[in-house]
């Protein structure tokens, strides 16, 4: 086994540890709570870490391996949130829960999907922060319909109005949806830890071996350099919607996962800010890292509720935005990248020479 | 018949015509080369012949079928394989990657099979390593599979990207500047590959250089381009005596 | 199903604690209705009767939720100040004494339920939070949990349908977008009726539709109705010329003051003069530094809460405010101050132990005495205020006309 | 005529954001980032002439002044501090800087100002004008708005046109390594740049709380997003294309509010924005890069 491990190919093994860090976070976190050593704070943000994680693996996929921007994420989670919802709503009491559930999380990722292709459309004619703008103004496009959105349901079917929820006319057996700045209200919650750690692996496993599969070289070839990617036979078009197909799929199921934590669901939840805090997720973790945007999100979902512990409510936010600027210029900085060398090779230095006075080493370590 | 026959391309940008009424014939297996002065043309030739830029007059026929005017992908996928003058490889991904990427074409399998890891992702990835490690062998890269492009030397950068381009299986390969930036022996020992690759592969180069040596040396047919018009055509001694080309090109050096 | 059982479950158990209650404590120092109307108001209470201590003994830890930074930090804040000056006021009663840890939540339900995750192993009872959807998602968590929650300002009926444990210090929208219409009618204030709000907001909106839904029953004549997606929206050009040109006399503003100021602003700027009627959230509007009065002048809204009224207790609240934060309170602070009396009386009447009560306990206490129908408070949002079993409260808006940059009761 | 005056609206508001995009196309031009917490830094620079001028009874323009040197004095820090260590870094890595600092001022002045919104007093006390008998107003920001907004279009396109250090932005917005080959100080350069884009931002912060009076600490987000979708619709690194950007978004929202909905305004802007980027890749007057193959 251990053999084989080692032959085994560098991705398929940096792979296995991001798999593992996952796992271990899941069975830690069933020991820990077990043991009764979880506050109720961290207890109920296991499901969006879940889910931002999830959105920010699927971001990464456009932005790390495809190589372009997009700041309209959220809009995508926003189109899986209130179609998966919107249906579970609609079945509640009809079907039993966990078809009701898994029938959500289907018509997430496949409305979300649509949107994907719907603005992968425009992705192959623009490029740079021109596609950005684009991605930005369909996140916001909606943000806004949604908001004004009146969907209601009775004996005669779906209505649909963006006035007002009057305008529905429905019947007397009849109820509201989406009510429009409303939103959803009194979902029945039916996410679970972990269902989000079963989403989470199956989006771990869907990217990686994307990115790991023919598909995959294709659209990091396209990143690294468009004109070579063209002139060796790859179809820009086809793998560009391909990749933002995807993130938007996961992005769709991602938001079905975080609507059905929460009691109300409204359309300004998902504006600008939440796209640029997941790529946010995604840039301080590392482009193209996937373990890196694992953890960032992870990471920064659970920092400003930590900082609530130190008791300065107010500043709590002032102090969320110097850490992120830190993190930002150590992890980025050219200048922190050489000095972080540097320390592990004297640290390693160190090591090194204090290793060897005790004759345990094989003298070989110091390189 | 030719492998690739060209008749009348041309191409203007805005009103300056770039490339006037240029014919080329190569024949299968043929060593061709492309000279002239700098800003003669000759990369807008190779950027009309993969689809890059679409000539604006004349035709493109590869072994009997026009491909004027398609997308550098399909016309990848014709048999027209290239290099760039400045090196365009994927520098983030491994040199092993580089030329699996470019087997993209030829070894195929849908997304769900290699996101499912089906057997067939096995068995075609296995298939890719193993051609993509013999095309590296070949250039000597095997021993770097694991590095990114962009940790390769410059001469091995560059031949990384001729295996690129063969990965592809092109019947026509296109080398643009292939010795730039090498010393005499580095040179030299391109000169031997390149006529391996061709022997090997059986397929036709097409080539531009600056450096003279390397040109006579290796091409069989020569054409000279100056302003975008065909100067001169013939075999390296034939343009070595002719006197247009000696006025305009080589004379122009002084 | 589930619904009705856990309404009679409450109403049962409001039944026997009342009795509890009564049997087992001495006459409580709140609003049990016998109590005197001296006692009753909140801001007399504490220097007067300093000395007296409730029913109700030890720490209470009340745990609030609002927000203290983000776009709306300024409701937030307002809500936990007003809320501020009555815990002081409270303690020094020397009784039942008042923790309050206030949770920022940015105004967002993920945020907010993350609060109250933090504050619910140590709160006994939870206030807030300030705006709607958050405060859906924070009481959806306390009614499973069975923690008693008071909110100062959100005011859907979302926030308690169906929620036996949770309670409001602010009118219903749909109330009071209803008593705007009746209101709008009964004093002819207007031919015809234009209206701008936000459509993106579910206070906003859920006035809007009230308001709209009375209208028609009564035959108000609404011409014209503009939104806007967002308060920090600055131009309304376009709607102001859409209202203009129906020639609207009374314009119906179910909004909140900042993008109000703009409006009245740039409706002068174009020349648009009608009559403006807001709501609860147009309170405020006096207080924002720099402003022009001539602006405002003559516009009316309903409000709980006059901070230039002269009884004893405004004054008396709005100078513990100015003097602890620099400014004028509005109706939000003053929903807060007197949320944290209510609290106050109830937990006395109830005859709370809350060092040594359960939350769930302390839940099922409170539930029956806010529904007890005999418990009312009398506070600076009104008087004889009570609540019913699904949680609403019921007091009169008064409506109000701004004359001299002061509001002047109508 | 109400036509007319829906358009004057969407002028009005227009100008406003030209005048944002033109100090955010510095910026984005040459340093080529997305400075999002340029709109802050306007934020910024309303509060400081909002205590010189308006509860201060200062001298407008001196006020303006003060804030100028203030903003210029901040964005020059911003950009040492947090900016340029990372110049060598993936783009990204300064977008997401960037929103750090924009979180850290609209916190900083949130605890510094409080949360309590102020009534701006116009620093322009030109009165409107009047029209067709009082039909048509159109109000005196707009006009001082549109006034601003061309002189500092045609000074910044003097500036890097026609000076030394202008054609040195120029040169490093192009190529930043060839810049520094030929001599040209970089670091000094786009400090140079934030500090003409900051100075420029105090001065949008006066107009833009003239023309909307409620300022609170989260003034400048939104302004700033709908600069930078200026700034982009006009063409990236253009200056006139900000102007242009920046007026013809706030027609198009204007007009669409006149006379498609209220409700879904934001969307059909957007919309348009998108179907315009499809017909022209490159923003309204941006040039079209040409990749050399």
């Amino acid at each position: 086994m251990l053999q084989r491990i080692k032959t085994m190919r560098s991705s398929t093994r940096s792979n296995l540890v991001t798999y593992g860090i996952v796992l271990g976070f899941y069975a830690a976190v069933q020991l820990l709570n077990a043991a009764g050593l979880l506050s109720s704070a961290f207890i109920g943000q296991l499901v969006p870490i879940c889910a931002y994680v999830m959105l920010a693996i699927s971001l990464n996929l456009t932005v790390g391996f495809l190589g372009e921007l997009s700041l309209g994420h959220a809009g995508f989670m926003s189109i899986g949130a209130f179609s998966g919802v919107s249906f579970w709503m609609a079945t509640q009491g009809r079907i039993p829960a966990w078809l009701g559930v898994l029938c959500a999380l289907v018509i997430g990722a496949v409305c979300a999907g649509i949107f994907g292709l719907l603005i992968g459309v425009p992705v192959l004619r623009l490029e740079g922060d021109y596609l950005a703008i684009v991605t930005l103004a369909f996140g916001q496009i909606i943000v806004n319909v949604i908001n004004a959105l009146y969907i209601g349901i009775d004996a005669r079917g779906l209505h649909i109005s963006l006035k007002d929820a009057a305008s529905l006319n429905l019947a007397e057996d009849g109820k509201v949806i989406i009510n429009g700045a409303m939103g959803i209200t009194n979902i029945p919650k039916a996410s679970t830890f972990t269902l989000g750690i079963v989403l989470v692996v199956l989006t771990l496993a869907v990217v990686l071996n994307l990115i790991h599969s023919r598909a995959g070289r294709a659209i990091t070839a396209i990143r690294d350099n468009e004109i070579a990617a063209q002139s060796i036979g790859i179809n820009l078009t086809k793998y560009k919607l391909m990749a933002f197909i995807i993130s938007a799929v996961f992005a769709g199921v991602a938001g079905v996962l975080y609507a059905l934590n929460f009691t109300s669901l409204v359309s300004r939840r998902f504006d600008y800010n939440t796209s640029i805090t997941i790529l946010m997720f995604v840039v301080l973790g590392g482009m193209g890292s996937i373990r890196g945007s694992i953890i960032a999100a992870a990471a920064l979902t659970v920092l400003p509720e930590l900082m609530r512990s130190f008791g300065m409510e107010s500043y709590r936010m002032l102090i969320y935005a110097i850490v992120l600027i830190a993190m930002m210029l150590f992890n980025s900085a050219p200048a922190a990248i050489e000095w972080r060398k540097k320390t592990a090779q004297k640290l390693q230095g160190v090591w090194a020479a204090h290793k060897k006075p005790a004759g345990t080493g094989s003298g070989k370590g110091a390189a | 018949m030719a492998l690739l026959e060209v008749s009348n391309l041309g191409i203007a940008f805005g009103g300056l015509q770039a490339v006037d009424k240029l014919d080329l014939r190569i024949e299968q297996g043929q060593l061709y080369g492309l000279i002239g002065p700098n800003g003669a043309g000759k990369t807008t030739v190779f950027n009309m012949l993969t689809g890059v830029y679409k000539p604006t007059e004349g035709n493109i026929v590869l072994d009997g079928r026009d491909i004027t005017g398609l997308p550098p992908a399909r016309i990848s996928q014709a048999g027209i394989a290239r290099t760039f003058q400045n090196i365009r490889l994927f520098d983030k991904m491994s040199v092993l990657d580089n030329v699996k990427v470019g087997l993209h074409n030829r070894y195929k399998y849908n997304m769900l099979t290699g996101i499912l890891r089906l057997p067939a992702y096995r068995e075609k990835e296995h298939e890719m390593n193993r051609e993509a490690r013999k095309l590296l062998k070949i250039f000597e890269l095997d021993k770097e599979e694991k590095l990114t492009a962009s940790q390769l030397p410059y001469g091995k950068q560059r031949k990384l990207e001729i295996a690129r381009a063969l990965a592809t299986n092109p019947k026509l390969l296109l080398l643009d500047e292939p010795a730039a930036g090498m010393n005499p022996n580095e040179t030299a020992e391109l000169m031997n590959t390149i006529k391996f690759v061709r022997d090997t592969f059986h397929i036709s180069v097409l080539l531009i250089e600056h450096d003279m040596s390397f040109v006579m040396g290796i091409c069989e047919y020569i054409t000279v381009l100056n302003y975008g018009r065909e100067l001169a055509r013939g075999t390296g001694k034939e343009i070595r005596n002719n006197p247009n080309v000696i006025a305009a090109y080589l004379g122009g050096d002084d | 199903m589930k619904k009705y059982l856990s309404l009679a479950l409450a109403a049962a158990m409001a039944f026997s604690l009342a009795a509890c209650g009564a049997t087992g404590t001495s006459a409580p120092a709140g609003n049990a209705a016998d109590s005197t109307p001296a006692a009753s108001t909140p801001a007399d209470a504490a220097p007067a009767e300093g000395g007296e201590a409730g029913a109700a003994t030890g720490t209470l830890n009340v745990g609030g939720i609002g927000p203290l930074t983000g776009g709306v930090a300024v409701y937030g804040l307002a809500t936990m100040q007003g809320a501020e000056i009555a815990v002081e006021e409270i303690n020094a009663l020397g009784g039942l004494q008042f923790e309050l840890d206030f949770k920022d939540d940015t105004g967002v339900a993920e945020t907010a339920v993350n609060a109250y995750n933090t504050l619910k192993d140590s709160a006994d009872v939870i206030y807030g939070t300030t705006t709607t959807d958050p405060c859906i998602n924070v009481a959806a968590e306390t009614f499973n949990d069975r923690f008693f929650q008071l909110t100062p300002s959100a005011s859907s009926t979302a926030v308690t349908e169906g929620r036996d444990n949770v309670f409001q210090m602010c009118f219903t929208d749909p109330n009071q977008g209803a008593s705007a219409a009746d209101y709008v009618k009964d004093n002819n204030l207007g031919e015809s009726i234009g209206i701008i709000y936000n459509n993106a907001d579910a206070y906003s909106t859920g006035l809007r539709d009230a308001f709209v839904a009375r209208a028609a029953e009564i035959g108000l004549n609404v011409v014209e109705e503009q939104a806007f997606p967002d308060d920090n929206t600055p131009d309304f050009s376009a709607q102001l010329n859409a209202l203009a040109a129906a020639n609207v006399d009374l314009l119906f503003m179910p909004i909140y003051y900042t993008p109000a100021y703009n409006i009245v602003n740039q409706a002068q700027a174009q020349g648009f003069a009608p009559k403006y009627f807001g709501c609860d959230g147009m309170d405020g509007i006096l207080d924002i530094e720099g402003m022009n009065p001539d602006l405002v002048e003559g516009l009316m809204l309903m409000t709980p809460f006059n901070a230039s009224a002269t009884d004893a207790a405004t004054t008396s609240f709005v100078e513990k405010y100015q003097a602890a934060y620099d400014g004028l309170p509005n109706q939000f602070a003053a929903d807060g101050y007197d949320a944290m009396w209510a609290l106050y009386y109830a937990a006395n009447a109830a005859g709370i132990d809350a060092d040594n009560m359960s939350h769930e306990d302390i839940c099922e206490a409170l539930i029956a005495t806010f529904t007890s129908g005999d418990f009312s408070v009398d506070g600076l949002t009104g008087s004889g205020m009570t609540w019913s079993a699904k949680g609403e409260i019921s007091k009169d808006p008064v409506a109000v006309r701004i004359e001299n940059g002061v509001y002047v009761t109508m | 005529m109400q036509f007319l005056s829906n358009l004057i609206g969407g002028v009005s508001l227009g100008s406003v954001y030209a005048l944002i995009a033109l100090g955010y196309t510095m910026v984005y031009g040459i340093a080529r980032m997305l400075n999002f917490a340029h709109g802050d830094v306007i934020m910024v620079g309303a509060y400081v002439v909002f205590f010189a001028f308006c509860s201060g009874g200062m001298n407008p323009l001196l006020a303006i002044l003060i804030a100028m040197a203030v903003c210029t004095l901040l964005g020059v820090t911003i950009e040492r501090i947090a900016y340029r260590p990372l110049r060598e870094a993936p783009s990204l890595a300064v977008l997401i800087t960037a929103i750090g600092v924009s979180y850290l001022l609209q916190n900083g002045a949130l605890l510094l100002w409080s949360a309590n919104p102020r009534a701006f007093t116009s620093v322009v006390s030109i009165p409107p004008i009047s029209l067709f008998g009082g039909r048509l107003t159109i109000p005196g920001n707009t006009l001082v708005n549109v006034v601003v907004c061309l002189v500092i279009m045609v000074g910044l396109w003097l500036f890097v046109n026609r000076t030394t250090p202008g054609h040195a932005m120029q040169a490093v917005s192009e190529d930043r390594g060839a810049a520094q080959l030929m001599g040209i100080n970089v670091n000094a350069t786009i400090s140079l740049t934030f500090a003409i884009g900051s100075a420029l931002a105090a001065v949008a912060g006066a107009l833009l709380c003239s023309s909307y009076p409620m300022l609170q600490p989260t003034t400048g987000a939104m302004p700033g997003i709908k600069a930078f979708t200026a700034a982009v619709f006009g063409g990236i690194g253009s200056i006139p294309g900000a102007l242009l950007g920046g007026i013809l978004l706030g027609v198009i929202e204007n007009l669409s509010k006149a006379y498609i909905s209220t409700q879904i305004s934001d969307a059909i802007v957007f919309l348009v924005l998108i179907v315009i980027l499809l017909i022209k890749p490159t923003g309204l007057l941006g040039k079209k890069r040409v990749v050399k193959v």
